[in-house]
């Protein structure tokens, strides 16, 4: 099996230097060729690993690749950790990358970066697949961060963008300070178990929950739960949670493709895989979870509601993103790990769809994205239509679609749990249903019903900096269907979208994640709801009866009256409730803060340290004003040496003198 | 069967002779100045290789001694040894200096055979002082080295060089001689002028206390913390690419490596006493200088602070292994932090020198070093765009680099010893990332800026190989450290087990 | 009887002034040549004195010489002073003030 | 008090009293003799320490010869009187202070710490330049010597200092007598038989001539 | 009475160099100014026969003689040699600068060697007369030399300001011999330490009271402060070539003087003339290298230079071992070579009419000619004792001297002090590698005749020795500890 493991992270990593290094040599079809291919032996070799664990006998897998290094008796090391949890998110991120991969040779076609685009998809594809493989915790750190580099890259793709530029180094920073937390979580956990390999630290995890740590005089501290809470602040970052979520709306000034593949489906979900790889840690404490559960019930809801200003599709898009992300961070604060990992596989699966789609509409759009200037597209692009609805219906979660049965989970998970916080955080989610299904067909009935605005576009092309990566012309727009690379994916992609849910039996209440997965009896949510659990059918009965399938209506029904029937309604309504919107469009000012209170603040600190620590007090005061005391004390005391003779022999006298009284009496 | 030859004699005469022989034979020649310079590195580097492979892991015994009658009058020899400590900056300094000396290629135009001989000097210089035994011949050494350096601050330097040059070689000056006087303290005491028996004098706390301030000025002002740090930003700012790079990639390490082999082992107890001092002392270098390297208008200064602020991370790495004594009451983690100190030390000897030759590359052709003068180089110069941003990586330590192995073990010991340190040691991860990608942002994303910028042309060759070399280093560094740690262990274990015992 | 007291507090007494005629003198060279004569007189004074009361000649003989060098420093101070004076017209002290700081 | 007290006392004052005058007096004439007057009065302590050679000698060759160089120079420069006098009151204070401090310590010393007997004054046989003749050339030979190379010294020092080159000085050059070479006494004239209307001299003998001119400048 | 003939043999390297001086002075009177050369070579070749006869007459035992006025041991021999070699450089140095001033007068050379046999019986000197009659036969040969330049006003200046001060000292000096002399009641050297270690209680405080006349004076011929102030002057206002002679030889007889009349005489004393060393270095750490801070004048820089120089020399010394002499010693000889090489370079960038003596007058100095100023980098590193020059291995020596002695807070303020003076020689680096040369001294300087060659092997020595530092230092612990 090494080698399997082995050809499945490097195949994508030989891709992308072969794309990265040689791309001009190789061209474009060369490039698109070798990473494709790279990532398609990835994905064949996941799925034969899937099977394997899931269908064959396939134990679980954990070995050392190669020592990092050794330091202090404690191993570093390179290593995979293979069972069903790590062979189905391979799954995941391996189907949704070679999606992509093919998509983007019709997204990017005319775009001079073809090859670093590809080069870089695929390094990311590697990255991904070492976060998820890691058998120990510095090399999730390494995929951690790797992913963050490469999401960097990515952002800032069309580097001439202020804006482009502006947001990845934002997304940089922002996910630098989870991995601050992350990184002190790690340090923590090494501290009290002495070694990095998961299986160790875990087997500590339980005398680790008695374990004190005094952080100040007076203030101590479980050392578990600050481990857990530092990681999960790492997971805050990846995953997009609040207050650390600013950076993925911006996110998405990066190519379409990688909205799909990162900021969707794959790497924001890593906090999430984290947690849950983590849940053997997370078990024993409560705090943590708490903390997460909360974070997680405010993320969903409350970035659900920005979602409902937005004009921007791809920017739809991102919020719901945040606000299923929120869910799945609900679900591991609620211990239903597995709920939150099957959201996780479906959201991957219609969220990468619903990216991809709204691609398709920019590119029939002319790399338009502001919906005011849509409208009516399902006339001209059919494929795209359907996929949308496809992926909308599975996103609010309409019965059958995969999103019903993981977000249903989640709800009646939550509902179930007795964590402090769980009723909050309960209500915060069942709220979020109804937003999440107005803001969604809220886009769906703007893009693609109602009346054609194209002509509106001037007025919402976006700044695009230097032009060449640019390719509209001014002419009138004549939205039409993608080309075939594109359409395929979203065709692929939509399949999952409606069938994954139906994965809930084994996924949530059988022992598909027995191996990878720990949960405490007492914590076990899911075994309560298990224990009703008879069908798919069944629950999908069930679900009709609950709030949530009701208020997942209401929302769609409230878009179709406000976008169709009476779409002169919103204005009127943003009027009345002007100071909401204020601070929906304001983003509740996040960003305001963090420019002016983090990044100026930390400008203005920095100024101030230098102007007045280093160039005033050190240099100035210290050394140049001792130089410069030297100096005049030299200027005045030379005097001394006037030049006349008898003061000459006045001080020789004096000299004399001061040795005699000194010694002689 | 190296063991007996003296590799390290080779090592530090070939390039000091060798630089006068550039001087003579190049002085009218520039192209043979330059050609021989290389030769004379290149043969110095791979003079260096057995020490590498000749070295036997696992002991901590100095190995490649050489020992000569020197000064009879005061006991003081010619002893040469290398450890594990020494040995990994020894082959560094090689590397490196074929690299400035390739680097001085074009970029240097006046008085070339100078300036190489200079380097080569120089490099013989830091070789001899990372390989010596005795106190006097480090000493000697470490002095003599600011002798050239100084030139090349001031002859080939900016428009402050003399500035710059003045307050480097006081700075470092000042530090030293403190040094000497202890010392001379410590040969009074012993008779001897070997370091080793240093390491086994007994001193009581006063004189610790005294001798540890000693061996601090001197080092601190080298490595350099807070709040001796301001030569720093000056003398590289001021200095030529090559200077620079020396500065910040072999220089810097000497102040480290005094620690190592002074400061540590000769005054544990003064050591464990004001290992607070020092550890807040390498806080403030990585908080406050981060800070302060992120509002720089100047490339290189900006990188200046940088250096300042890894070195924080070396400074704290190696004054741990008290607190942790103090914190859990056992020796675990201790090398750990000692280890990821010196693992910094190499990894920004690569890091550093390849950000410093990147701003080379960009003065070289526009004769600024002001972010604001530059802007979307990326457009013109897409190569140096690809290398500029995977150096300021590492520099973040993304891991996968070499900036992540040191800046990791460094916080995972720092946890050992307390929250507190490992919280402030890991804000670098956002600090340095703010600093460096805003450098980044300005310098090479974005549309061109100017026609200056317009008018770019990427890396020739030359520059190419170079950072080729080093981005190769730096990779290889971060994928598997293992090597470098193999050959450092038994000397840093050695070390912890000598500092765990009190000289009282 | 005259003591060794006497001797001595006579040349301690005459060597305090010829060093305060030394710093005194602002003006003329040639006095501060008289008050180096004068004091060379009183170390003479003390040696001939210790000379007569250790009943060892040695004293003498030193001063013997101290005469002879005191002769030719005098030759060459008297020398120097005659150059100044060809050279600036003046042997005011206070005028020797071209290097000083 | 005896007799020899008595001496001691007046030549003691006249000492000390001409050395204050010496030291205050304006004319550096006055100053001169003052010090004359010092040297004869040190001369008789001496004698009352039994120390006649020297005491002779100091009048004899000190006040004889060096006194005189004195006075010989302070007449020959022309110096303005004037002048001398100035700021002097003005730094008295000070001066007398630290005088006087200097003056307390060595005799607060000398009376304090120093005692020795009084010895036995020697017989009429006694002669003391006899006995300082005897140590003088023996004993003392190595100073001797060393005092001779110092006034031969001061004489080549005296000369090359002092001694200028006077347009009229009719001395001869001892330097340049010895480095006159033939050439430079004759110088042989090759004269063609016939005058010819060529000039006196030939540009061949250049050196030589050059050399001659010299000398008769 | 009898009177046994003493014998000569020991001083025959006196004797030898006493005869060539009076016959150097016959011949020179014959020679015309045109082959004054003459006088030079007949100079210098008694130089290094003299030489050549002390070396041949080495010998580690001490022999005294002339009625025991006369010591000759290893420690005078390699001073001697030492005198011989410094001066030996100083006239190489000094002859092109007198020929272009048209002052290249025998005079020079002559009481030169006048003073080259003051020192040598300062060196040798074994009672207090002897030692005396050396230091006056050195002192009037030097007054003679600084006035030498008779057209020249300041170096008549310095010539009256250095004859009035060391007259004053040499008094000083003569009061402390007496009190000396009176309480031990004998010239000797040998006897005097004898009669120290027997003398008791009561005879302490006259004896403190004459020693410090005896410091007073060895601190002004050696220009410790507060007695340095003629120093500066002298050393500014001589003609170059003079400065370059009473710059360097006589510290070496200074040292020697020292060496004989507090160490080997005063030696029981230790204790109270430890303390005043004490105070003298740290006041000419503090002000020699402060005040050369201000200077313009690398002659006065330098001047002030020594005077700090001199308190290291101090510190060695005041630390009463033997290893704190042989420092001191060491001290003394490399910086009489450094400050030859130091003053040489004046004397070789000066021209007629341009004394080269400010220190812009060095500015751009490696652009006219790279060679010489490497030369002078290597002089003042030595200076500023930065290794690998030899300057360092003084400093390392005499500090450890003091660390030796438990004073290590002495060695610190010596080091503060020596940061300081570190500034003033990097000025002169400085101006010569990083300024462009002055606007009137543009033209490349094109090195010359024995003086280049001389100089080059001066400033390398300065490099050598400091590389093989193990031969000179074990020189001097020969020379103290036989």
């Amino acid at each position: 099996m090494d080698t399997i493991y082995l050809l499945i992270v490097l195949a994508p990593l030989f891709g992308a230097i072969i794309a990265g290094l040689f791309g001009r040599q190789i061209g474009r079809a060369g490039a698109h060729s070798v990473t494709i291919l790279g990532v398609a032996i990835s994905f064949i070799l996941s799925v034969v690993v899937f099977w394997a664990h899931v269908f064959g006998d396939a134990g679980v897998y954990n070995e050392t690749v190669y020592t990092w290094m050794v330091s202090d008796g404690i191993q570093f090391e390179v290593g995979f950790l293979v069972d069903n949890l790590t062979a189905l998110m391979m799954l995941v991120v391996t189907f949704v990358s070679l999606m992509v991969h093919i998509y983007t040779i019709g997204y990017m076609k005319d775009d001079p970066g073809y090859q670093r685009f590809f080069a870089y998809i695929s390094l990311f594809t590697f990255s991904m697949l070492m976060l998820v493989m890691a058998n120990n915790f510095m090399q999730l750190f390494f995929g951690w961060e790797a992913v963050g580099l490469v999401s960097y890259l990515l952002i800032g793709f069309w580097y001439k963008r202020p804006t482009a530029t502006y947001a990845n180094m934002k997304a940089f920073i922002v996910n630098r300070v989870g991995d601050f937390g992350f990184l002190i979580g790690i340090a923590a956990l090494v501290f009290y178990a002495g070694s990095l390999n998961y299986t160790e630290v875990f087997a500590e995890a339980e005398s680790m929950r008695d374990a004190t740590i005094t952080i100040w005089p007076g203030w101590t501290f479980g050392l578990l739960d600050l481990a857990l809470i530092f990681l999960f602040i790492g997971a805050m970052g990846k995953s997009a949670q609040v207050p650390l979520h600013v950076w993925l709306p911006d996110s998405m000034e990066g190519p379409t493709p990688i909205s799909a593949l990162i900021h969707a489906a794959t790497m924001v979900t890593a906090g999430i895989f984290m947690v849950a790889r983590m849940s053997p840690l997370y078990e024993f404490s409560v705090p943590a979870l708490s903390m997460i559960l909360i974070i997680g019930a405010i993320t969903a809801f409350f970035m659900g509601l920005i979602g409902l200003v937005q004009n921007d599709i791809k920017r739809v898009v991102a919020y719901s993103t945040l606000s299923q992300l929120g869910y799945m961070t609900v679900a591991l604060g609620a211990s239903a790990y597995a709920a939150g990992l099957f959201h996780l596989m479906t959201h991957a699966f219609f969220k990468a769809l619903l990216f991809l789609a709204a691609g398709s509409v920019i590119i029939a759009m002319h790399h338009l994205q502001d919906m005011r200037a849509m409208g009516g597209l399902r006339r001209h692009m059919p494929i795209t239509y359907v996929t949308a609805l496809i992926g909308s219906l599975a996103l609010i979660g309409f019965p059958f679609f995969s999103g019903f049965f993981s977000k249903d989970a989640i709800i009646e998970a939550v509902g179930y749990s007795e964590i402090p916080g769980a009723t909050f955080a309960y209500w915060l989610v069942l709220a979020g249903v109804f937003v999440t299904a107005l803001y969604t067909f809220r886009m769906f009935f703007l893009v693609f019903h109602g009346e054609e605005r194209y002509d509106q576009a001037h007025k919402y092309m976006p700044d695009h900096g230097d032009e060449d990566d640019d390719h509209h012309d001014h002419g009138p727009l004549h939205p039409k269907e993608s080309p075939w690379v594109v359409t395929v994916p979203l065709i692929l992609l939509a399949i999952p979208s409606v069938v994954a849910g139906y994965f809930i039996g084994p996924m949530l209440f059988g022992d598909f994640f027995a191996d990878s997965l720990f949960v405490l009896p007492e914590q076990d949510v899911l075994a309560t709801k298990g224990e009703t659990y008879t069908g798919v059918i069944a629950f999908v009965l069930h679900g009709l009866m609950l709030p949530a399938f009701w208020l997942a209506m209401a929302g769609l029904g409230t878009a179709w009256y406000l976008y169709m029937k009476r779409p002169e309604l919103p204005g009127v309504i943003a009027e009345r409730l002007k100071l909401g919107v204020r601070i929906l469009e304001d983003k509740y000012g996040f960003d305001r803060f963090n420019d002016w209170f983090f990044a100026g603040g930390t400008v203005r600190l920095g100024r101030a340290l230098w102007r007045y620590g280093d160039a005033l007090i050190i240099d100035g005061l210290l050394v140049n004003g001792t130089a410069r005391s030297v100096g005049w004390i030299s200027a005045r005391i030379r005097h001394m040496q006037s030049g006349f003779l008898y003061h000459y022999a006045f001080v020789m006298i004096i000299g004399l003198l001061v040795l005699m009284f000194a010694f002689v009496i | 069967m190296f063991a007996d030859w003296p590799i390290l004699s080779l090592l530090i005469w070939l390039p000091i002779l060798g630089g006068f022989l550039v001087l003579a034979a190049g002085r009218d020649a520039p192209h043979v100045a330059r050609r021989l310079g290389l030769a004379v590195a290149v043969a110095t580097f791979v003079a260096s290789l057995p020490l590498w492979f000749a070295f036997e892991r696992g002991t901590a015994e100095m190995q490649f001694q050489e020992l000569a009658s020197w000064i009879p009058a005061f006991n003081v020899n010619y002893h040469l040894g290398v450890d594990g400590i020494s040995m990994p900056l020894i082959l560094l300094t090689t590397l490196i200096t074929v690299i400035v000396i390739i680097a001085a290629w074009e970029s240097v135009k006046d008085r070339i055979a100078y300036y190489m001989s200079a380097m080569l000097v120089m490099e013989g210089l830091m070789i001899g002082m990372f390989a010596a035994m005795d106190a006097v011949l480090f000493y000697v050494f470490f002095e003599a080295m600011l002798i050239p350096m100084f030139l090349v601050i001031g002859i080939w330097g900016g428009p402050r060089r003399v500035y710059a040059t003045i307050k480097f070689f006081l700075y470092t000056f000042l530090g030293s001689v403190f040094m000497l006087v202890a010392l001379i303290w410590m040969y009074i005491q012993s008779g001897s002028f070997l370091i080793q028996d240093f390491h086994a004098l007994q001193i009581g706390m006063t004189a610790q206390i005294l001798i540890f301030l000693a061996f601090f000025m001197a080092f601190a002002v080298k490595i350099p913390m807070f709040p001796v740090h301001t030569w720093l930003p000056d003398a590289h700012v001021e200095a030529p690419t090559g200077g620079s790079v020396i500065l910040a990639a072999i220089m810097l390490k000497i102040g480290g490596y005094g620690f190592l082999r002074f400061s540590l082992p000769i005054t544990p107890d003064a050591s464990a006493v004001l290992d607070t001092l020092m550890i807040v002392l390498s806080l403030i270098a990585i908080v406050y200088i981060g800070l302060v390297a992120l509002i720089q208008s100047d490339m290189k200064k900006l990188i200046a602070y940088s250096s300042i602020a890894h070195m924080g991370f070396v400074t704290l790495g190696f004054f741990l292994a008290f607190y942790i004594y103090r914190n859990t009451g056992d020796w675990e983690g201790a090398s750990l932090g000692i280890a990821g100190g010196m693992v910094q030390m190499i990894s920004h000897g690569f890091i550093s020198a390849a950000m410093f030759l990147a701003v080379g590359v960009l003065y070289d052709r526009l004769h600024s070093r002001q972010i604001s003068d530059y802007g979307g180089v990326v457009n013109t110069m897409p190569w140096f765009a690809a290398f500029f941003v995977l150096f300021a990586m590492a520099n973040t330590g993304l891991p996968g680099t070499s900036g992540f192995v040191g800046e990791f073990m460094v916080i995972l010991a720092a946890f050992k010893a307390d929250f507190w340190i490992a919280f402030l040691a890991a804000t670098t991860l956002i600090l340095a990332a703010g600093y460096t990608l805003w450098l980044v942002k300005r310098v090479i994303f974005g549309a061109v800026a100017n026609d200056n910028v317009a008018s770019l042309s990427d890396m020739n060759r030359r520059e190419f190989f170079l950072m080729g070399v080093l981005a190769f280093f730096t990779l290889l560094l971060g994928v598997w450290p293992a090597p470098l740690l193999d050959v450092m262990n038994a000397t840093i274990d050695h070390l912890v087990a000598h500092i765990a015992h009190s000289k009282l | 009887m005259i003591t060794l007291e006497h001797y001595l507090v006579l040349a301690a007494l005459l060597f305090s002034i010829s060093v305060a005629g030394i710093f005194l003198n602002r003006k003329n060279v040639i006095v501060l040549l008289m008050c180096i004569e004068l004091m060379l007189l009183a170390v003479n004074i003390n040696f001939i004195a210790f000379s007569f009361f250790l009943q060892d000649l040695a004293g003498q003989v030193f001063v013997f010489f101290i005469l002879t060098v005191a002769a030719a420093e005098a030759a060459i101070g008297l020398a120097i002073l005659v150059l100044l004076f060809r050279n600036r017209g003046t042997i005011n002290v206070q005028d020797l003030d071209a290097m000083k700081g | 008090m005896t007799f020899e007290l008595l001496l001691f006392y007046l030549f003691g004052a006249i000492l000390l009293g001409g050395a204050l005058a010496m030291i205050s007096v304006r004319n550096p004439v006055h100053a001169a003799l003052f010090l004359v007057l010092c040297f004869f009065a040190a001369a008789a302590i001496w004698l009352l320490a039994e120390a006649e050679f020297l005491g002779i000698v100091l009048v004899l060759v000190y006040v004889g010869a060096v006194m005189v160089l004195f006075l010989f120079v302070v007449m020959m420069l022309d110096i303005n009187l004037a002048k001398l006098r100035e700021g002097f009151t003005e730094y008295l204070p000070v001066g007398i202070v630290v005088a006087v401090a200097m003056a307390t310590v060595l005799v607060a010393v000398i009376t304090r710490y120093i005692t020795m007997d009084v010895p036995e004054r020697a017989g009429p046989e006694y002669a003391n330049t006899e006995a300082l003749g005897a140590i003088l050339y023996t004993e003392y030979v190595y100073p001797f010597e060393i005092a001779a190379v110092i006034l031969l010294v001061a004489i080549i020092a005296a000369i090359s200092l002092t001694m200028r080159k006077r347009p009229d000085n009719k001395s001869i050059d001892p330097g340049q007598q010895m480095a006159v070479s033939r050439e430079g006494r004759v110088r042989m004239v090759s004269m063609a038989s016939e005058k010819k209307k060529s000039p006196r001299r030939g540009a061949q003998g250049g050196g030589a001539d050059g050399q001659q001119d010299d000398q008769s400048k | 009475m009898t009177f046994e003939i003493p014998n000569f043999l020991p001083a025959v390297p006196e004797m030898f160099v006493l005869g060539m001086a009076c016959l150097i002075l016959v011949i020179d009177a014959f020679l015309p100014d045109s082959r004054r050369d003459i006088t030079y070579g007949l100079v210098q070749a008694t130089l290094v026969a003299a030489a050549g006869l002390t070396l041949w007459m080495m010998g580690p035992e001490t022999v005294l003689t002339f009625s025991d006025s006369f010591v000759k041991d290893p420690m005078a021999d390699i001073l001697k040699v030492a005198v011989y070699v410094t001066s030996f450089l100083v006239f190489l140095y000094a002859r092109p600068y007198l020929m272009e001033r048209g002052i290249h007068k025998g005079e020079f050379y002559i009481l030169g060697l006048f003073a080259v046999l003051g020192m040598m019986i300062m060196i040798s000197g074994h009672n207090l007369l002897t030692l005396y009659l050396g230091l006056e036969l050195l002192s009037l040969s030097s007054y003679a030399l600084v006035a030498f330049w008779r057209d020249n006003t300041r170096a008549t200046e310095a010539a009256m300001k250095y004859f009035v001060l060391g007259a004053l000292a040499s008094g000083l000096l003569l009061y402390g011999m007496s009190m000396i002399y009176g309480m031990t009641g004998s010239l000797d050297i040998a006897v005097i330490a004898a009669e120290l270690v027997a003398a008791d209680e009561t005879l302490n405080i006259p004896l403190v009271f004459g020693l410090v006349f005896l410091v007073v004076a060895i601190a002004f011929k050696l220009g410790a402060v507060p007695f340095h102030m003629w120093v500066p002057d002298v050393y500014d206002g001589a003609p170059t070539a003079v400065t370059l002679f009473i710059a360097t030889a006589p510290k070496i007889a200074a040292f020697a003087f020292l060496m004989r009349l507090l160490v080997e005489g005063m030696g029981p004393m230790h204790a109270d003339w430890q303390g005043m060393f004490v105070i003298l270095a740290v006041l000419s750490l503090a002000v020699g290298n402060v005040i050369a801070i201000a200077q313009t004048s690398i002659k006065r820089m330098l001047a002030y230079s020594t005077i700090a120089h001199v308190g290291f020399v101090f510190m060695g010394i005041l630390a009463g071992t033997d290893s704190g002499y042989a420092s001191a010693m060491f001290y003394v000889i490399v910086y009489a070579i450094t400050a030859a090489g130091g003053f040489g370079m004046i004397v070789f960038l000066s021209r007629k009419g341009f004394e080269a003596d400010q220190i812009d007058d060095f500015k751009g100095l490696a652009k006219r000619n790279p060679w010489f100023a490497f030369i002078m980098l290597l002089l003042m590193f030595s200076m500023a004792g930065v290794p690998p020059t030899v300057g360092f291995y003084a400093k390392l020596a005499v500090i450890q001297a003091a660390v030796g002695a438990d004073l290590v807070w002495l060695a610190v303020v010596a080091v503060i002090f020596s940061i300081i003076g570190a500034f003033y020689y990097l000025r002169v680096v400085k101006m010569m590698f990083f300024d462009d040369p002055r606007e009137d001294a543009q033209e490349p300087v094109q090195p010359s005749g024995a003086l280049a060659t001389a100089l080059s092997i001066n400033g390398l020595a300065v490099l050598l020795l400091g590389i093989f530092p193990g031969l000179l230092l074990s020189v001097t612990h020969y020379a103290i500890m036989g």
